[in-house]
C-alpha cells in the first residue's frame, strides 16, 4: 500500500435545522492510501453519507463543513468553486446510494455519460461516445448501443447501479467514493459488482472509500475499516483487526448480531436501544446508554480515539481502553 | 412430514400485471409477477419465501391475503376460499390473517398516533371496548418490545426497527393465527435485524402462529424458517426443508444464491458461483426455464422446455432438468 | 396509439354533450332575450318577432335544433351582427389571440426566469423582491391595473397608444401596419402578463425548488458539471415537465379573450364582443362561442395528456 | 347519531400533558419559526381587527351620506377623505373589509369543502362515482369562468334574493366556479394516497370504509387543502371585485373593497382623488400577501417532508 | 377654490322642506379652446380626416334593420331622411324640399329635391321612397321601425293580407309622393318621411314575404348622405369618404371615421386619437376638458331624461296618492346635485326643456317627506314597529330595478334608500343588466324601475306609453281616461302650437295621477379638438346634422 491519497482531518459537518444544529459528522479523521479500499461502516443515520458528501464538496449552502481534506496533495477546502468542480467527476468520483433517483429521468443514459467526459476531457463527442460504449461494456452490461439510447426508467436497478459506476469511472478517478453501491441489489448482482470494483482497484490502482452497513461486504472487499457511530469514529483498523479483534462494544455488538449461515442460534445477539438523535448532544460517549459496560465517565465525557497499541492503525474511542492505555 | 393441520393452502396462484409498454404503444405488456405457484403452510410453522428483488414475493403475500385480485388459482384458508368470500365474510376473516408490510414507514398513516393505529382495528372489529383497548394495546406493545411510553408518538418519531415492530404489533394485536411478514428485516441494519428475528421466534413459540416469511436474505431465513421456497421471476424453483436446502441445494439458482452470500469473515475466501447477465425483464421472461439465461448449466433444452416442478427427494421439490 | 386515441376521443363525447346541455340551459335561464332589448316595441310586434326568431318554442325543442345544427358544423346565425356566428368569431378571435399569445409567451418567459433564479438563489434579496412583486401583481384587480397603465404610459408619458388596435384616420399597410398594431398591443399585453404572471411564477419557483433538491441534481454536480448546465439542462427540463399540462390548459384561454382587459383597452377582441353579445342576448353567438371554448378545453386536455406522454419518457398512463 | 366518524372519539390515548410533542404542536412550533409566515398571520389578524372591530371606534355611521362633504381630501376629521357621497372612506374601508374577508374566506371554505369532499369520493370509490363527479367537473371546467358567473348572477337576481344574502350568493358562485379544479387536485392526491401502503394496510385490517375515509384519507389531504385554500382566498377577494366591476357583486350601498375601487374607475378620480382607490387597493394587496405568506408557511410547517430520522 | 364653488352650488334642504332657494343649474355654454396649438401631435398630423368616437355598432348599416342604436349613428352619416328635425325639435326638409298636409290631415305629399343622387351616382326618386315604406310593411320585416302607427291606408292589408302593394302610396312623379292615411297622425310626417333605400339596389331581389337576402347588404350600404361608406373594421373603426353627390355639396372633409370606443373615452380624446367625443356631463369632466387647452367644449341640453316607473299592476301603486307620496318622499334635487353637480336639471314634465312642448308652468314635486308620510298614512300604510310601514300585515317593501348601481353610479340607490327609509319605506335594490331588467319588468317582477329615455325627436314618444291602449309592458295597468284622451289629442293635429297646448294639459293631468317619478333632464358634454370646426351637436340629433359642415383648420 502506498501513500495516503485522501487525508481527512477533523472533519465536522453541521446542519442548521429548525429543531437545532445537527452534528451529522463530528470531528473525524482518517486516510485512504493509494490502491486501498477503506470501508466506512455503522448503523443507519450515523453520518456515512454525509462524510462522503462533505469530501465531495456537495453540501455547500446546506451545511457548515470544517476541517481539512487533502486529495493527492490538494487541500480541498481551499479550492475555488471552479477548481473543485473540475476535480469532481474527474479525479474524485462518487457513486450514490440510490441509483434509481440519482440519474436524470428525462435524459438518456448516453447523454448523461457523455457529458461528464466532454466536461473533463479534451475529446470530441464521437470519442466520448466510443468511450461511453466501452465503459458500459466494462461494467458488464451488454447491448451497449441500445443502453446508450435508453432512459433510466427502462433499466433495472442493477443496471442503473452499474451505469452510475460507469459514470463515476468515466474519467478514471484516482479516488472513488462508493456509497452503499449494492444495498438495493440482489446478492448475485452484488457479487458481480464487487468483483468489478476489485478488478478496477487492481488494474488502475484506484483507491476507494466504500460505505456500507453489510458486514459481509466489508469482509469481502475492505483493506481497512472505519466504524462510525452517531457522527463519530469509534473504531478503526485493518479488516482483520476489526473482525477478529474488535474492541468497541458497539463493533462487537454489530459483529455478533449478524446471523451467519450454518451458525444458527436460539436467539440472536442484539444491541439494545437506538442511535441518539444528533441534535444538541451533550458531551458523553454517545453509545453509553446502549452499552453494557457503561461507566460513570462515559455519561459525561466523550472518549477520544486512541491508538490501542496492539497494531499499527487500530484505534478505538472507548473509556474501557482509555483506562488500559493509562 | 408434519401432521399439523394446514392453515393456508395456495394452489396454482397466478398474478399478472398489465402495464403499458410505452405511451403510444397501447399493446399492454403482461408482467407475470407470479406464475403458477403452489405451497401449503401448517399451523405453527414458518414458511420462508426467498428470491431476489422483483421475483414476486410481495405479490404472493398480498394475493394470499386478498389485498389484490388474483389472475388465477385459489387460496384456501382453513377451508375457505378467500377470493370467493363476500365483503362481509371477508371482513370477519380479516382479523385472523394479518400482514406485516415490507416498508413499515409507508404502511403507517403518518398522521395517526401509534396507540390509535393499534387500537383502531380492535375497535372497528369489536374485539375490544374503549375501556379494555388501552390495556390490550399496551400489552401488545410490551410484547413486541415497545415500551408503553411510545403510545402517543407519531410514526416519524420512531426508528426504522421500532417502526417495524409497530407493524408487527399491529398484526399481532388482532390475535391472528396466520401472518404474512413481507421482508420485515431487509431494510434494516444488523442490530435491528437481530431484534426482529428474535421477536418472531418468541411470538411463534408463545402464540403458535403460522408465518409466511418473505425475505431475500438467506442467512435470516435460515434462522427462522422450517421450510423454504426459492422464487425466481415469479416461479418456484425449489422448495424444501431448511436443512435440506442449505446442506444440499439442488437448483443452480439456489446454489448461486448461497454462494454469493457475503460472509462476514475476511479470511473466508470461498468459491463463488458468479452468475452472468442481468435479471430478465419480467414482462418478457425467457422461454423454457426462466433461469436459463443466467444458468451456468444451461443447455439447449432449457431454452425450449419448461422444467417440471417435481419432488426430487422426499419433501424436496425442484424445477430443473438436470436434477 | 390509434386505439387509445380513439378511446380518448370517445370519452370526449359525454363531456361535450354534458357541456352543450349545460351551456344551452344555463343561457336559457338568463332573463331577457334579444328582442326584449328594445323597450319601444309594442307587444304585437314583439310577438311577431318572437315567432320570426323561433323564441316561442319550448326550450327542449330549441336545444335539439341548436345541437342538430352544431353537429352539422353550423354554429348558428348571430342576431346582433346578422352574420354567421363562425364568421363573427373568426374575425374577433384572432385579435384576441395575438394579444393573449404575446402575453402567454412573455408570462412563461418571465415565470421561467424567475423560477430559475429563485431556485438558484432561494431566500436571497432578489427572491424576496420578486415574490413581493408577484404578489402585488396577483393582488391588483385587472381593471385597475389597466387604468394605472393607461394613465402612466399613454396619457402622462404618451409612449404608447391608449387603446384600440390601430391608429384611426390613417391607412397603414404592410410593415407600417404591423408596427402600428404592435404599438397598440404593448399595454394590453403588459397588463395581461402582469395578471397572469403571479400564479405561474409561484408554480415554477416551487417546481424548480422541488427539482433542485432531487438526487440527480446532486449527481450532476458530483460529475463536476458547470452550474449552468446543472440548472438549465438537468433541473429546468424536469421542472418544465409538469408545466406542459398547464401550458395545454392555457390553449383555450388564447382564444377566449380577456373580457376586462379588452374592454379597458378597446381591443377589438372576442372578450369585448362577448360582453356586447351578452348585453343584447345574442344567444347564438354566446352559445356558439362558449361551445367553441368548451371544445377547445376538452381538446387541449387531451393534448396535454398526449404531450406529457411525449415529453416525459417515464410516463405510462395506466 | 350512534357512530359519528369522529377522529377524536377513537382516541383512547389522550395526549399527555407536555413532553410528548403532538403533530399539531410541532406544526405550530415549526410555523412560529417561519418569520414570514408569522408576519403574514399577524398582518391578517390586524386586518381582521381593523374590519370587524375598527368600525366601533369610528365616529361615522355605516351609511352616513353627507352630500355637503363629497370628495374631500384626507383631513383630521376624515383621515382618508370622503367619497362621492360624502361618506368617510376609512369607515367604509373597515366595513368593506367585513364583506371582502367574509367573501374571501367563505368562498374558499365552500370551494374547499365541495372540492375536497367530491375529490375524495371520486378518488376513493373510483368507478362510476368517479366518472360522474369528474365528468361534471370537466363540464364545469369547459365553461369559461366569468361568463358562468354572469349567467348565475343573472339567474340568482331573478330569484329575488334579499340584499343581505347577496353576499352569500357571491360566495356560492365563486366556489361553484372553483371547486372542479380543487376536486381534481384532491382526487389525484387521493388516487396516489390510495396506492400508498398505509391505505393497503387498512384493507389488511378490514376497516370500514367510513373509517378509511375519515381517519386515514382525510387527514392526509388536509395539508393540500390548506395550501390551496389560502391561495384561493386572495383569488376570491379579487373575483368579488371583478364581479362588482360588472355590477354583479354585493349590492350598493354595501361596500366591498372591490366595489370601493370601482367608484374610482375614471381617470379623473384616479388622478385627482387617490384616497378613493389607494386604501382599498392596499387593503386587498396586504390581505392577499398576508394570506399567501401564511399559506406558504403552513405548507412548510405541515409538510416537514416527514423525515424519517 | 373650485371645491368651495361646488359647495355653493349644492343646495341644502331645511328640515321643513319649504325654505327652498332656486337650484343652481349650469347654463349651456360653448367654451373656446384656450390654446389650440397644444393639440397632441397625433391629432394635428391627421390631415383632412376627422375621427369621432362611437360605441361598437352591430355592423348592420341598412336603415330600419339595425338592432343597435350605434348602427343608427352610422346610418345617420349616410342616410338623410326626407324630413329631419332641427335643434328645437321642429321639422325641416332634407331630401324633401317641401311637403303638404291636406286640410283633413289625411294626405301627406312630399316634394323631393331635384337631382337627388345616391352616393354611387344613381338617381334617388319617389319610387325609392315608396319601396322603402313598402318594405317596412313587409310581413317578414324583422326590424323595429313600426309604421302601423301612421295609419297608412292599405298598410295592414299588405302586412297581414295578400295585397301585393300598399294602396295608400301614390307616386305622383319622380319628385312627388303622396301618402293616404286612415286617421290623422301628427307623427306621420317624420315617420313616412324617413330615410330612403334605393329600390334598384336593395330591392333588386325583393319579393314580398322574404327579406333574408337583405343581410347581404348590411355591410354594403348605399346612401345619399354627406359621406359614403368606405370600410368597416369591426371593433376598430368605420370609415367614410366625402360624397360628391350629396345634395348640399361635397363636404370639405375628405374622410370621416367613427372609431370604436367602449366606456370612458377620455384618454382617447386626451391623446388626440379622437377629434370629437361625448362625455358624461359632470363637473369633473368639464374641469378636465377645460384643462385640456386644445378642446372646444360644448355643453348642451339633451332631449332625453331619466325617470323611475312604477309597476302599475302592483296593488301598492294602484292608489295615485301613494305614487305622489313616492314622488314627494324622494329628495331628487339632492341626488341631482350630488351626482351631476349642476350639470343636470330637475325634470318637471316628461319632455325636455329644449322641446317646443316644454313648459315651466307646471312645478316639479317638491321634496316634502312630511306630506309624503301623511299621504301614506291616509292610504292605510301605517308605521310598523321597525319603522317600516305596513298595511294588512304586509310590509311596504319595494323592489327597485336598476342597471347602474355599481361604481360611482350608486349615488341614486344610496340616497333613495335613505330618503325612503325616512318615510317608512323599505327600498330594496336589484341591480342587473339592461336586458334582464326589461325582461323582468315585462314579467312585472318589479315595483320601481329606473329608465333613461333615448333622444326624443317628438314629445309623443315620451307619453305614448301612458295610453291605456298601449300594450308596451312598462306601464301595463296604468289607466286614466282623461290621460288617454289628451294623448290622442296631442297627435290628432299637426300644428305644433296646437299640439303644445294639448301636451301642457296632459302634463297637468299626469301630475295628479303620476305614472312615473321624473328625475332629471340630462345635459351632454362634448369636446372638439380645436383643429376641427363645424361640430354643432344638438339635443335631438347629436352631431349628424353638422357633419356636412365639418372643416379642418390648421391650428395656429
Ligand atoms: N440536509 C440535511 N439536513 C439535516 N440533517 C441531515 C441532512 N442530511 C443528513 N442529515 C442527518 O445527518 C445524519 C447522517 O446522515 P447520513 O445520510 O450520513 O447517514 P448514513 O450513515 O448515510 O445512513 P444510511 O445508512 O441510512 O444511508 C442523519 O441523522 C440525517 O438525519
Ligand atoms: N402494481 C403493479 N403493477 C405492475 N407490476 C407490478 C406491480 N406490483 C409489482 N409488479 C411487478 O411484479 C413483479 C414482482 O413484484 P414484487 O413486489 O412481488 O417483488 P418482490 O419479490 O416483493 O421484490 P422486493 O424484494 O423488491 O420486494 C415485479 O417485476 C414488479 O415490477
Ligand atoms: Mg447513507
Ligand atoms: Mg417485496
Amino acid at each position: 500500500m502506498g501513500k495516503p491519497i485522501l487525508q481527512v482531518s477533523n472533519l465536522r459537518t453541521c446542519f442548521q435545522t429548525d429543531e437545532g444544529s445537527v452534528k451529522a459528522v463530528d470531528d473525524i479523521s482518517f486516510s485512504v492510501k493509494q490502491g486501498e479500499t477503506v470501508c466506512l461502516v455503522g448503523e443507519s443515520g450515523c453520518g456515512k453519507s454525509v462524510t462522503a458528501m462533505s469530501i465531495m464538496g456537495l453540501l455547500q449552502g446546506q451545511a457548515s463543513v470544517t476541517g481539512r481534506m487533502e486529495l493527492a496533495g490538494n487541500e480541498l477546502t481551499t479550492l475555488s468553486k471552479g477548481e473543485m468542480r473540475r476535480l469532481r467527476g474527474n479525479e474524485l468520483a462518487m457513486i450514490f446510494q440510490e441509483p434509481m433517483t440519482s440519474l436524470n429521468p428525462v435524459l438518456t443514459i448516453g447523454e448523461q455519460m457523455i457529458e461528464v467526459l466532454l466536461e473533463h476531457k479534451p475529446i470530441s463527442k464521437k470519442q466520448a461516445r466510443m468511450k461511453a460504449l466501452e465503459l458500459i461494456k466494462r461494467v458488464g452490461i451488454g447491448r451497449e448501443e441500445q443502453v446508450l439510447k435508453s432512459y433510466p426508467h427502462q433499466m433495472s436497478g442493477g443496471m442503473l447501479q452499474r451505469i452510475m459506476i460507469a459514470i463515476a469511472l468515466a474519467c478514471e478517478p484516482k479516488m472513488l467514493i462508493a456509497d452503499e453501491p449494492t444495498t438495493a441489489l440482489d446478492v448475485t448482482i452484488q457479487a458481480q459488482i464487487l468483483e468489478l470494483l476489485k478488478q478496477l482497484k487492481d488494474s488502475q490502482g484506484m483507491s476507494m472509500l466504500l460505505i456500507t452497513h453489510d458486514l459481509g461486504v466489508v469482509a469481502e472487499v475492505a483493506d481497512y475499516v472505519v466504524v462510525m457511530y452517531a457522527g463519530k469514529i469509534i473504531e478503526q483498523g485493518s479488516v482483520h483487526e476489526i473482525f477478529f479483534n474488535p474492541k468497541h462494544p458497539y463493533t462487537k455488538g454489530l459483529l455478533q448480531a449478524k446471523p451467519v449461515i450454518g451458525q444458527r442460534k436460539k436467539k440472536l445477539y442484539t444491541i439494545p436501544g437506538q442511535v441518539p438523535p444528533l441534535i444538541d448532544l451533550k458531551p458523553s460517549c454517545y453509545f453509553a446508554d446502549r452499552c453494557s459496560h457503561c461507566m460513570d465517565i462515559c455519561l459525561d465525557q466523550a472518549p477520544s480515539l486512541i491508538n490501542d497499541g496492539d497494531e499499527e492503525g487500530h484505534r478505538v474511542a472507548c473509556w474501557l481502553y482509555e483506562k488500559v492505555a493509562q | 412430514m408434519t401432521n399439523k393441520p394446514v392453515v393456508m393452502e395456495v394452489n396454482h396462484l397466478k398474478k399478472y400485471y398489465e402495464t403499458k409498454a410505452s405511451f403510444f404503444n397501447r399493446q399492454s405488456e403482461l408482467v407475470k409477477a407470479v406464475d403458477d405457484v403452489s405451497f401449503v403452510i401448517h399451523e405453527g410453522e414458518t414458511f420462508g419465501l426467498v428470491g431476489e428483488s422483483g421475483s414476486g414475493k410481495s405479490t404472493i403475500g398480498k394475493s394470499i391475503l386478498n389485498l389484490q385480485p388474483l389472475s388465477a388459482g385459489e387460496v384456501v384458508y382453513r377451508g375457505k376460499n378467500l377470493h370467493r368470500l363476500s365483503k362481509a365474510e371477508m371482513r370477519k376473516v380479516r382479523p385472523r390473517i394479518q400482514f406485516v408490510f415490507q416498508d413499515p414507514f409507508s404502511s403507517l398513516n403518518p398522521r395517526l398516533r401509534i396507540g390509535d393505529a393499534l387500537a383502531e382495528p380492535l375497535l372497528d372489529h369489536g374485539l375490544a371496548t374503549k375501556k379494555t383497548v388501552r390495556q390490550k394495546v399496551l400489552e401488545t406493545m410490551e410484547l413486541c418490545g415497545l415500551p408503553s411510553y411510545h403510545v402517543n408518538k407519531f410514526p416519524h418519531e420512531f426508528s426504522g426497527g421500532q417502526r417495524q415492530r409497530i407493524g408487527i404489533a399491529r398484526a399481532v394485536i388482532m390475535e391472528p393465527d396466520f401472518i404474512v411478514a413481507d421482508e420485515p428485516v431487509s431494510a434494516l441494519d444488523v442490530s435491528i435485524q437481530a431484534q426482529i428475528i428474535n421477536l418472531f421466534n418468541e411470538l411463534q413459540e408463545k402464540k403458535k402462529l403460522a408465518f409466511l416469511f418473505i425475505s431475500h436474505d438467506l442467512s435470516v431465513v435460515e434462522h427462522l424458517c422450517a421450510r423454504i421456497g426459492v422464487l425466481y421471476l415469479g416461479t418456484m424453483m425449489e422448495l424444501a426443508d431448511r436443512d435440506r436446502l442449505y446442506e444440499n441445494p439442488l437448483h443452480p439458482y439456489t446454489k448461486a444464491l448461497l454462494s454469493a452470500l457475503p460472509v462476514p469473515d475476511p479470511t473466508h475466501k470461498k468459491e463463488r458461483i458468479l452468475l452472468k447477465g442481468d435479471i430478465p425483464n419480467p414482462a418478457s421472461p425467457p422461454t423454457g426455464c426462466k433461469f436459463h439465461t443466467r444458468c451456468p448449466l444451461a443447455k439447449d433444452r432449457c431454452q425450449k422446455e419448461v422444467p417440471a416442478f417435481r419432488e426430487a427427494e422426499q419433501g424436496h421439490f425442484v424445477a430443473c432438468h438436470f436434477v | 396509439m390509434g386505439n387509445y386515441f380513439i378511446k380518448r376521443l370517445l370519452y370526449l363525447i359525454p363531456t361535450l354533450i354534458g357541456a352543450s346541455i349545460l351551456i344551452f340551459f344555463l343561457y336559457s335561464m338568463i332573463p331577457g332575450n334579444f328582442i326584449d332589448s328594445d323597450p319601444n316595441l309594442t307587444a304585437e310586434r314583439k310577438a311577431e318577432l318572437y315567432a320570426l326568431y323561433g323564441f316561442d318554442q319550448p326550450t327542449i325543442v330549441r336545444y335539439f335544433v341548436w345541437i342538430g345544427n352544431l353537429l352539422k358544423g353550423d354554429l348558428g346565425y348571430s342576431l346582433q351582427f346578422q352574420r354567421p356566428v363562425s364568421e363573427v368569431l373568426g374575425h374577433y378571435i384572432w385579435s384576441s389571440f395575438i394579444v393573449a399569445g404575446a402575453s402567454l409567451i412573455l408570462t412563461w418567459g418571465i415565470a421561467l426566469m424567475v423560477g430559475v433564479v429563485s431556485a438558484t438563489k432561494q431566500y436571497s434579496f432578489y427572491d424576496a423582491a420578486v415574490t413581493v412583486l408577484v404578489f402585488a401583481a396577483m393582488a391588483t384587480p385587472s381593471f385597475f391595473l389597466g387604468l394605472i397603465v393607461i394613465k402612466i404610459f399613454a396619457v402622462d408619458f404618451g409612449w404608447f397608444p391608449a387603446g384600440g388596435m390601430t391608429t384611426s384616420g390613417v391607412e397603414y399597410s404592410g410593415f407600417a401596419y404591423m408596427k402600428d398594431v404592435l404599438e397598440h398591443m404593448i399595454l394590453p399585453v403588459l397588463v395581461l402578463t402582469m395578471l397572469g404572471i403571479g400564479g405561474l411564477t409561484r408554480y415554477f419557483r416551487t417546481n424548480m425548488l422541488e427539482v433542485i433538491k432531487q438526487d440527480f441534481i446532486r449527481t450532476a454536480r458530483a460529475k463536476g458539471l458547470r452550474e449552468k448546465v446543472v440548472v438549465y439542462k438537468h433541473a429546468l427540463r424536469n421542472a418544465l415537465l409538469p408545466a406542459i399540462t398547464l401550458f395545454a390548459f392555457e390553449l383555450p384561454a388564447l382564444f377566449s379573450g380577456a373580457i376586462i382587459t379588452e374592454q379597458i383597452f378597446n381591443w377589438p377582441g372576442i372578450g369585448a364582443i362577448y360582453m356586447q353579445a351578452f348585453s343584447v342576448r345574442d344567444y347564438p353567438l354566446l352559445m356558439g362561442f362558449t361551445m367553441f371554448i368548451a371544445v377547445l378545453t376538452v381538446i387541449s386536455n387531451l393534448i396535454a395528456d398526449l404531450l406529457y406522454g411525449v415529453a416525459d419518457p417515464r410516463v405510462r398512463v395506466k | 347519531m350512534e357512530q359519528q366518524p369522529n377522529i377524536r372519539s377513537a382516541t383512547p390515548f389522550p395526549t399527555g400533558r407536555g413532553q410528548r410533542s403532538s403533530l399539531w404542536k410541532e406544526v405550530g412550533r415549526r410555523f412560529i419559526k417561519k418569520k414570514m409566515a408569522l408576519f403574514g398571520l399577524i398582518v391578517l389578524i390586524i386586518v381582521f381587527l381593523f374590519s370587524f372591530v375598527g368600525p366601533f371606534f369610528s365616529p361615522y355611521t355605516t351609511v352616513g351620506t353627507n352630500t355637503q362633504a363629497i370628495h374631500q381630501a384626507p383631513s383630521l376629521s376624515h383621515w382618508v377623505g370622503t367619497d362621492h357621497l360624502g361618506r368617510d372612506v376609512l369607515t367604509r374601508l373597515m366595513l368593506a373589509g367585513r364583506i371582502s374577508l367574509t367573501v374571501g374566506l367563505g368562498a374558499m371554505a365552500l370551494a374547499v369543502t365541495i372540492g375536497g369532499i367530491l375529490g375524495i369520493l371520486a378518488g376513493y370509490y373510483r368507478g362510476i362515482v368517479d366518472q360522474i363527479i369528474m365528468r361534471l367537473a370537466d363540464v364545469l371546467m369547459t365553461l369559461p369562468g366569468l361568463p358562468l358567473l354572469f349567467i348565475m348572477a343573472a339567474v340568482m337576481s331573478e330569484w329575488r334574493v334579499p340584499a343581505e344574502q347577496r353576499l352569500y350568493i357571491v360566495m356560492v358562485m365563486l366556489s361553484l366556479v372553483n371547486w372542479p379544479g380543487l376536486a381534481r387536485l384532491v382526487r389525484s392526491q387521493v388516487l396516489s394516497l390510495r396506492e400508498r401502503e398505509f391505505m393497503q394496510a387498512t384493507d389488511a385490517l378490514g376497516l370500514r370504509d367510513r373509517r378509511k375515509v375519515f381517519n386515514h384519507l382525510l387527514p392526509n389531504v388536509v395539508p393540500l387543502l390548506i395550501v390551496t385554500a389560502t391561495l384561493s382566498v386572495g383569488g376570491a377577494i379579487l373575483s368579488e371585485s371583478v364581479l362588482s366591476f360588472f355590477g354583479l357583486g354585493v349590492v350598493p350601498p354595501t361596500a366591498s373593497w372591490g366595489n370601493m375601487i370601482n367608484t374610482a374607475n375614471t381617470l379623473i378620480d384616479f388622478t385627482n382623488r387617490p384616497w378613493l382607490w389607494v386604501p382599498p387597493g392596499l387593503a386587498i394587496f396586504i390581505t392577499v400577501i398576508a394570506v399567501n405568506l401564511l399559506g406558504d408557511g403552513l405548507r412548510d410547517a405541515i409538510d416537514p417532508n416527514m423525515k424519517s430520522r | 377654490n373650485t371645491e368651495m364653488g361646488a359647495d355653493d352650488s349644492t343646495r341644502s334642504v331645511e328640515e321643513n322642506g319649504e325654505n327652498e332657494e332656486e337650484p343652481t343649474v349650469v347654463e349651456d355654454v360653448k367654451v373656446k379652446a384656450a390654446d389650440p396649438s397644444s393639440s397632441p401631435a397625433l391629432a394635428s398630423n391627421r390631415g383632412n380626416t376627422v375621427v369621432v368616437g362611437l360605441q361598437e355598432p352591430g355592423g348592420i348599416f341598412t336603415p330600419h334593420f339595425n338592432t343597435s342604436g350605434y348602427d343608427g349613428n352610422v346610418q345617420a352619416v349616410m342616410f338623410p331622411p326626407l324630413v329631419d328635425i332641427n335643434e328645437k325639435g321642429e321639422p325641416f326638409g332634407r331630401l324633401a324640399e317641401d311637403w303638404d298636409i291636406s286640410e283633413d290631415e289625411l294626405t301627406y305629399t312630399y316634394y323631393l329635391r331635384d337631382d337627388l343622387k345616391f352616393d354611387d351616382g344613381s338617381p334617388l326618386t319617389a319610387n325609392d321612397v315608396a319601396f322603402t315604406v313598402t318594405l317596412l310593411f313587409d310581413p317578414d320585416y324583422p326590424g323595429t321601425t313600426d309604421l302601423t302607427e301612421t295609419n297608412l291606408v292599405g298598410g295592414l292589408d299588405y302586412k297581414e293580407g295578400d295585397a301585393d302593394s300598399i294602396a295608400g302610396i301614390h307616386v305622383i312623379d319622380d319628385q312627388t309622393i303622396e301618402f293616404q292615411l286612415e286617421e290623422p297622425n301628427a307623427r306621420a310626417l317624420t315617420l313616412l318621411g324617413g330615410t330612403v333605400l334605393s329600390e334598384n339596389y336593395y330591392g333588386e331581389k325583393y319579393e314580398k314575404g322574404d327579406l333574408d337576402y337583405m343581410s347581404d347588404y348590411h355591410l354594403k350600404p348605399l346612401g345619399a348622405g354627406p359621406f359614403k361608406f368606405e370600410a368597416y373594421h369591426p371593433g376598430e373603426e368605420i370609415r367614410f369618404s366625402a360624397n360628391e353627390h350629396y345634395y348640399n355639396g361635397k363636404p370639405e372633409v375628405d374622410t370621416f371615421v367613427y372609431r370604436t370606443t367602449e366606456g370612458d373615452s377620455q384618454q382617447f380624446f386626451q391623446t388626440g386619437e379622437l377629434d370629437y367625443s361625448g362625455f358624461v356631463a359632470t363637473k369633473d369632466n368639464f374641469e378636465l376638458l377645460e384643462s385640456m387647452e386644445f378642446a372646444n367644449i360644448d355643453l348642451y341640453t339633451s332631449s332625453n331624461y331619466s325617470y323611475i316607473a312604477f309597476n302599475h299592476e302592483s296593488e301598492v301603486f294602484k292608489d295615485p296618492n301613494v305614487r305622489i307620496a313616492f314622488n314627494l318622499g324622494l329628495d331628487r334635487q339632492a341626488y341631482i346635485d350630488a351626482r351631476f353637480q349642476g350639470y343636470a336639471q330637475l325634470a318637471n314634465v316628461p319632455v325636455s326643456p329644449i322641446s317646443w312642448a316644454y313648459t315651466d308652468e307646471i312645478e316639479a314635486f317638491p321634496y316634502d317627506p312630511e306630506e309624503a308620510k301623511r299621504l301614506l298614512d291616509e292610504a292605510g300604510w301605517k308605521e310598523g314597529p321597525d319603522g317600516i310601514r305596513e298595511k294588512d300585515g304586509q310590509k311596504l317593501t319595494v323592489y327597485f330595478f336598476t342597471t347602474d348601481g355599481s361604481g360611482s353610479n350608486d349615488i341614486f340607490v344610496t340616497l333613495a334608500q335613505e330618503n325612503y327609509k325616512d318615510i317608512g319605506v323599505d327600498f330594496q335594490i336589484e341591480q342587473m343588466d339592461f336586458n334582464a331588467l326589461l325582461a323582468r319588468v315585462d314579467n312585472g317582477d318589479h315595483d320601481l324601475v329606473s329608465f333613461s329615455t333615448t333622444m326624443q325627436p317628438d314629445p309623443h314618444i315620451g307619453v305614448q306609453a301612458f295610453h291605456s291602449s298601449h300594450t308596451g309592458n312598462t306601464f301595463k295597468g296604468y289607466k286614466n281616461e282623461e290621460v288617454d284622451r289628451l294623448i290622442e289629442a296631442s297627435v290628432a293635429v299637426s300644428d305644433l302650437d296646437a299640439r303644445a297646448e294639448a301636451y301642457h294639459e296632459l302634463y297637468e293631468k299626469l301630475k295628479e295621477d303620476p305614472p312615473i317619478i321624473l328625475l332629471n333632464y340630462n345635459k351632454s358634454l362634448a369636446a372638439t379638438n380645436a383643429r376641427v370646426e363645424g361640430f354643432e351637436p344638438n339635443g335631438f340629433r347629436g352631431i349628424s346634422l353638422s357633419l356636412e359642415n365639418l372643416r379642418v383648420v390648421d391650428t395656429p
